[in-house]
């Protein structure tokens, strides 16, 4: 115990070399904004067809050509955002922090509608059949009718005293919404009149303080084959089945990052920033890649197979999906990728904590 | 025994003299003894009438409810009711005040 | 690990810590004293000395005019051994302790009558005696701890007397008689006994309770036939 | 097979005594036992605690019990905690019987473990951990090693309020005590913990209820952590509500004291903003008025009933009186030197009369007024099995109020100062202030006593005496060059004419002999030639003051003020007449009141009339020096005499005094207690003039104007020692007329600022 008691700070894993059998070309980038701040924000961009959409953290909306990265059109809100980027129905919808919700329309950025939400949303807004779903932090999902912006239904969940920073954007369907609380439940709720369906722990809160009882789901959920799959904070990651959210098998993990899946598997960063993969037919773990201890590892995303997580040092680790070998490592610049990146069609596209969104071409070499 | 007047100088020589009211003893309303009742327990009473301050080593038998104020200027004002019981109960009582059997509560005392 | 380690003091055995405590005893040395026997108790809670070091303790600081200290050692003593054999040892300190502390610095050396004071230490110095009496009749600290009641006791009852001529003379006659009342109940055959009667028939007089008084008149005459009268300064 | 034990014997007792083993022991001698007493008593020596194995045996009718003794605790350490105390961790220790010399108990540890990690949880500290071990000693004892990390308590990133329309985000956030961290800040208030949260919600709602908002409502409060632990969010939801106005408000109950009494103790004003705080102060007034009547435990409830039409809110107060409250005895404790009479006569509440909030507040601001006491407390305690009668208890801790001292002291100007005083606010304890000087050097020889009584008669009329033997010959001691003996005495009295106000006179009568030297300044000259050079004087001294302040040592609140009129009787040589004012104020600054601010002034004017044609030049108002105006040495400020051969300009004094002194009281830092310490920076300002001066003296008819004044600033330190108390004072003049002599420390003894 030295003289000034040094809290131990766990020091971040070394990264050693590897071979690597892919490299990223950039295409283009740009600068969004002032970047994230310091808020811990997960400012996700959002894809439609052509377009990606993006926000800083003061506000500032941008549209950008998928392919080229020139800029379309670019609304100033200046409103502090809490929320990450929504797109749906021909909307862009972000959230601030003193409950307003602002959806601009994607084709020029120019204002469609305003309403106010009565607590903060940290989750992007999900949009389906004409509704724009938020949740709050206060545990309550509202939809919104994405062309009016008119209140269509609240529902309201018990929320624990303390929560883990972050809360999972609900999962849409043609009729249903999926949603992860910070209670650890998932609940299922009728899209139209926002009535529950079904309610289904996913981990259920053991120990004495306050602290050994955060289960919270911060990840967004996944959907394949009738089930859903969710990870929680301290707990499980189970897989519950859509129709009556009965639990077909969950194995222990703490996350709160969302999950990634290809036809077999499931993909998923715990805590510690330990990827590991599950079976998705009985949730066995297949493998574990632990080189990146401590580096505050990203949500992982799927790119042409392989599995793409962003690290605090700004470097992007590609791993090989059968056994979580290194397979491709890229580093921009050395803004931190702490916000998931998105992976489409060969394209990885990033937005760093200092605002740089850039894309990036997959290369076998 | 030597009278206590006669050591406590008058005001007279100090033009006023800022004096302090001096209460002592129990306030007696007329309320209150209306409704005292012969027979009644020494419980009821205290109840009713508040306990009595001076109460006396010797004398057990009684309770004397005394009230008196003296004002910094101005007259001073005494009341006084003895109660007396026999084996706890209430059985004769003498001083300033009556009953009035069908006095209405407002009565002010005299 | 701290910087300045505190070396673990080599555990010096029962005994030799209590033959050097009682050695410091005999020789009057009470610093030493309480020294050792502090250490006898924390590190032996238990061992054969250890209720004889307690009472030996109490002794040391009161002899080291440490009131405070000793009137705690004396709580714990009693607390921790409710049946000890010489348990009124420990009462008997306790209340010499604070009738020492009743006479203050201050009032050793110069003329103050102390029974115009804060008469609290010497309230608890009494109650210490009279539960050593009570509980120990035959105890060989009865005696004095008799001598000190009575000289207590008149302190206490002359007290109750200068309160009740202030009232006299502040004209509040019923609190100047409940002050007599409180002596003859509580503190009778003192010196003040008869002050106390005295006050009663002035105050009940005063007040026009003229049964009471001569009650109290009566009493008076019966058992102070020479009382030379109440004076009022 | 049940026996008759005839025998109890005991093996294995190490430590505990025989005494406490048998107490929880449930068989005695001569009891009759079976298989089941057997087995209940075994269970009630495991359940004590004490024993890690009992084991009973039976040899013919003698009982065997055979105890291994849990080991006890002879040595706790505690490592590594800064945030929480050892004292308070040992007490909670001591709580669940972890002491030394006590018998250790396994569960207690883990309790303790799980107790001090809920508190660093409410800290903030939510990295904190705890190990915990144990290590045997000899002779079946063990040390308790307690290991702690408090870890880094979790910054508050970010406080948010959704839903404020009519207050902005910075207004309510400023209420929080809750702070996001700025970057100089090295302190911990950017720390989060649950009751700090708790607090600042209360004293949000208490915002909106104050300001009108009757139906606020905190919707739900959210902290979230982030994963690594260091930084905390805080989100509160609120709904405003409307605006609401009062209504009208009545009372209901048995009010026990007339109505318009009653109600004219409500701040309400119908019409006006609704405010809780408002409602709540009058229910308390309403309940203070009736403890001034004998209602101590009066219970006033205030009931809001919202009318939503018109946005109104009518109170209606429901007024329970209970006993009427009478006090049976007061006892004063901590005087162990004054007198019981000297407190008790300051009592405005009686004994055997019925309790009056009012009366026994007054009588703790009468003695802390009296300056023997450096704190005054009282409380109040039902008399057993009597529910109508109190008993108050004063208790007061005790402050020397005087100087006890003699000083030995060589000075340039009146060389070996050889001197003993002794002045008691309180003279043993007897109330009384008595005053005993006596000082022998070059220039002075004096002799003076004082004496007062303040309670020669039972309301409170004062009587004192006074008595007083000077010789000076003052030609260096910074005045002009004469020599002047005096004495003479003065009976006084004094009384109050209301809680507040005191009138005061004073009849003297004295003897002053005059001889000049030879350097002698032509005023004085001429005054002999008019006047002679002995007189005797019958001063007469009429007096008002009157004394608002909270406290006589160190007040820190009210005012206070003094006129009195000197004029010479009717049969004195020389006819002149001096008026004097001094008045101060204290005004806190901040409500702990350790930041005061102190404004003071001390005006005089004298004259001669008759046939004396000026003011005696013995007799001018002086200025400059400790207690008048600090950085200047004593009594040099004013005009000076021209014409001295010596050159020496000697001041005169003055007919007109004006000094006046701003002073800010600001507590010591570092200092824990400040009870008996007062440091405070002051800016005086003060001077004399002379109104007829002989005219060809340029020196000395200066106009009375701002600029002709001199000022200075400076620190004080007034520090009330067990002797007494001590003031010091360093002061740098700001503004210097033509003569004035600077004396940069003064100090005095029995003073306090």
């Amino acid at each position: 115990c030295g003289l000034w008691s040094s809290e131990e700070e766990i020091e971040p894993a070394e990264l050693e070399s590897i071979v690597s059998e892919y490299q990223f070309k950039k295409l283009w980038s740009t600068q969004v904004g002032s970047g994230l701040g310091e808020k811990y924000h997960q400012l996700q961009p959002a894809l439609l067809s052509s377009r990606i959409f993006a926000v800083d953290h003061e506000g500032t909306v941008v549209a950008v050509e998928r392919d080229s990265g020139k800029l379309v059109w670019k609304q100033e809100l200046e409103l502090p955002i809490s929320g990450g980027v929504g797109i749906g129905n021909g909307r862009v919808l972000v959230s601030a922090y003193d409950g307003q919700l602002v959806a601009l329309s994607a084709l020029d950025g120019s204002e469609a509608w305003r309403a106010q939400l009565n607590s903060e949303a940290t989750a992007p807004v999900q949009v389906s059949a004409g509704l724009a779903l938020v949740q709050t932090i206060d545990g309550q999902v509202t939809a919104f009718d994405s062309q009016s912006g008119a209140l269509r239904w609240s529902y309201s969940a018990q929320e624990p005293l303390l929560t883990l920073r972050g809360d999972s954007a609900p999962l849409l369907t043609a009729n249903r919404a999926y949603v992860g609380f910070s209670s650890g439940k998932l609940a299922a709720l009728d899209l139209a009149t926002g009535e529950l369906v079904w309610e289904s722990l996913v981990t259920l809160p053991e120990g004495r303080t306050e602290l050994e009882r955060i289960v919270d789901i911060d990840g967004s959920l996944l959907r394949d084959q009738g089930l859903i799959f969710a990870g929680s904070y301290q707990g499980r990651i189970s897989a519950i089945s859509e129709s009556e959210g009965r639990r077909l098998w969950s194995s222990p993990l703490s996350t709160f990052r969302s999950l990634a899946q290809n036809g077999l598997n499931l993909f998923a960063v715990d805590a510690e920033g330990t990827v590991v993969a599950f079976s998705k037919r009985n949730g066995d773990e297949l493998w574990k890649q632990e080189a990146l201890y401590f580096r505050q590892v990203s949500s992982p995303t799927i790119l042409d197979g392989l599995v793409a997580v962003g690290d605090y040092e700004g470097y992007i680790h590609l791993l090989d999906p059968i056994d979580g070998r290194f397979v491709g490592r890229h580093r921009a610049d050395s803004s931190a990728l702490l916000s998931p990146p998105l992976g489409v069609e060969g394209v990885l596209y990033t937005l760093s904590d200092d605002g740089t969104l850039s894309a990036l071409q997959l290369q076998k070499n | 025994c030597s009278s206590i007047e006669s050591y406590i100088p008058e005001g007279g020589f100090f033009p006023g003299v800022h004096k302090i009211d001096v209460q002592q003893g129990n306030l007696i309303t007329q309320e209150m003894v209306n409704k005292l009742k012969p027979g009644m327990t020494r419980s009821q009473v205290r109840y009713i009438m508040g306990s009595p301050i001076v109460t006396d080593t010797f004398t057990q038998n009684r309770w004397d409810y005394f009230y008196s104020l003296k004002p910094g200027y101005g007259e001073l004002e005494q009341k006084r009711l003895t109660l007396y019981f026999e084996d706890d109960k209430l059985v004769q009582m003498d001083g300033d005040y009556r009953p009035q059997p069908q006095a209405d509560t407002t009565a002010e005392p005299q | 690990c701290s910087i300045f380690g505190e070396q673990a003091e080599p555990d010096i055995p029962e005994p030799q810590l209590w033959k050097e405590a009682s050695q410091a005893l005999t020789d009057l040395n009470y610093e030493i004293a309480i020294e050792k026997l502090e250490k006898l108790e924390s590190r032996y809670p238990f061992g054969r000395y250890s209720e004889q070091a307690q009472l030996e303790l109490i002794w040391a600081y009161h002899k080291h005019n440490k009131a405070g200290a000793a009137i705690a050692a004396a709580d714990r003593f009693i607390r921790l051994h409710p049946q000890h054999e010489n348990l009124d040892y420990a009462y008997y300190l306790r209340g010499l302790t604070r009738y020492v502390e009743d006479q203050s610095v201050l009032n050793r050396f110069l003329p103050t009558d102390t029974s115009q004071r804060d008469p609290g230490a010497a309230r608890d110095s009494f109650e210490d005696f009279s539960t050593l009496l009570n509980r120990w009749p035959n105890s060989q600290y009865a005696p004095d701890a008799r001598k000190r009641m009575i000289y207590l006791r008149n302190q206490l009852a002359s007290y109750e007397i200068h309160v009740a001529r202030y009232y006299i003379k502040r004209g509040a006659y019923v609190a100047a008689t409940n002050r007599g009342r409180y002596v003859i109940e509580n503190f009778p055959q003192t010196l003040s006994t008869a002050d106390a009667l005295a006050i009663m028939v002035a105050g009940y007089n005063q007040l026009g309770l003229t049964e009471l008084a001569d009650n109290a008149q009566s009493v008076l005459d019966q058992n102070f036939p020479d009382y030379p009268g109440l004076e009022l300064e | 097979d049940s026996f008759v034990v005839e025998d109890i014997r005991f093996d294995g007792l190490q430590r505990m005594q025989l005494g406490r083993v048998l107490s929880i022991f449930p068989i005695q001698e001569g009891d009759q036992v079976d298989e089941f007493s057997l087995a209940k008593a075994t269970r009630a020596l495991f359940s004590s605690g004490y024993f890690n194995d009992v084991q009973l045996a039976r040899d013919g009718n003698l009982l065997i019990v055979r105890l291994t003794e849990r080991p006890a605790i002879s040595r706790i350490t505690i490592e590594g905690n800064k945030e929480v105390k050892t004292e308070g961790l040992k007490e909670g220790l001591a709580g669940l019987g972890l002491v030394e010399g006590e018998v250790f108990q396994r569960a207690a540890l883990d309790k303790i473990r799980l107790e001090l990690l809920q508190v660093y949880a409410a800290q903030g500290r939510y990295g904190a951990q705890i190990e915990t071990s144990v290590e045997p000693l000899p002779e079946n004892r063990l040390g308790l090693n307690i290991n702690i990390k408090e870890g880094k308590a979790a910054a508050v990133q970010h406080i948010n309020v959704v839903g404020n329309e009519v207050f902005s985000d910075e207004e309510l956030i400023d209420l929080f005590s809750l702070k996001t961290p700025g970057f100089w800040d090295f302190f911990s208030e950017g720390r989060y913990s649950r009751e700090k949260l708790s607090g600042d919600l209360e004293r949000l709602r208490s915002y909106y209820l104050d300001k009108g908002y009757i139906n606020f409502k905190i919707d739900s409060t959210q902290v979230s952590l982030t994963p690594d632990r260091k930084h905390v969010f805080v989100t509160v939801n609120i709904t405003e509500g409307d605006l609401y106005f009062f209504g009208d408000y009545d009372l209901a109950g048995k009010l026990e004291v007339a109505e318009d009494q009653l109600l004219s103790q409500v701040a309400i004003t119908p019409g006006e903003t609704f405010s809780r705080d408002l409602m709540v102060r009058s229910a308390d007034k309403i309940s203070r008025r009736l403890g001034d009547d004998g209602f101590l435990l009066a219970n006033v409830k205030p009931v809001p009933t919202i009318d939503e039409q018109n946005k109104t809110v009518s109170v209606r107060f429901y007024v329970e009186p209970g006993n009427r409250m009478y006090v049976r005895r007061i006892n004063f404790v901590g005087n162990t030197s004054t007198a019981d009479e000297v407190l008790r006569r300051e009592m405005r509440q009686m004994e055997a009369a019925w309790a009056s909030t009012n009366a026994m507040e007054k009588s703790k601001d009468r003695l802390e007024r009296l300056g023997f006491f450096s704190e005054v407390n009282v409380e109040t305690t039902t008399v057993p099995g009597v529910p109508d009668q109190i008993d108050l208890e004063y208790s007061v801790v005790e402050q020397l109020s005087g100087s006890l001292s003699a000083s030995i002291g060589v000075s340039q100007s009146s060389g070996l100062i050889l001197g003993a005083s002794v002045s008691q606010k309180n003279f043993l304890g007897s109330g009384n202030f008595v005053s005993f000087n006596v000082t022998r050097s070059d220039n002075t020889r004096e002799l003076s006593f004082s004496y007062e009584n303040p309670y020669y008669t039972v309301d409170g009329v004062s009587r004192g005496f006074s008595a007083y033997y000077r010789e000076e010959d003052l030609d260096d001691d910074d005045l002009s060059d004469y020599n002047l003996d005096s004495y003479g005495g003065a009976m006084s009295f004094g009384y109050p004419i209301d809680e507040h106000q005191r009138l005061g006179l004073s009849i003297g009568a004295e003897q002053l002999n005059l001889k000049l030297g030879s350097d002698v300044p032509n005023e004085l000259n001429l005054f002999v030639q008019d006047e002679g050079d002995s007189f005797t004087q019958l001063p007469v001294v009429g007096s008002w003051s009157s004394n608002h302040l909270n406290r006589g040592l160190l007040p820190t609140e009210g005012y206070s003020q003094r006129v009195s009129l000197e004029v010479a009787g009717p049969g004195s040589d020389l006819n002149f007449y001096k008026l004097r004012y001094f008045g101060q104020l204290y005004y806190p600054l901040s409500d702990d009141q350790r930041w005061v601010v102190r404004g003071k002034t001390n005006l005089g004017y004298g004259d001669a009339f008759g046939d004396t044609t000026k003011l005696p030049f013995f007799k001018t108002f002086r200025a400059g020096g400790f207690e008048s105006v600090r950085g200047f040495k004593n009594n040099t400020l004013g005009p000076r005499d021209a014409r001295t051969t010596s050159g020496t300009l000697d001041p005169l004094g003055g007919n007109v005094l004006i000094t006046g002194s701003a002073e800010l009281i600001f507590p010591v830092p570092f200092i824990k207690d400040q009870s008996n310490m007062r440091t405070l920076l002051f800016w005086d300002v003060g001077g004399v003039f002379d109104r007829n001066c002989l005219t060809d003296n340029p020196a000395c008819d200066l106009d009375m104007s701002f600029s002709n004044l001199s000022s200075s600033v400076g620190v004080g330190l007034s520090w009330l020692t067990f002797i007494g108390p001590m003031s010091f004072s360093l002061g740098v003049p700001v503004k210097e007329q033509e003569h004035d002599e600077d004396e940069f420390f003064q100090f005095s003894l029995g003073k306090t600022f």
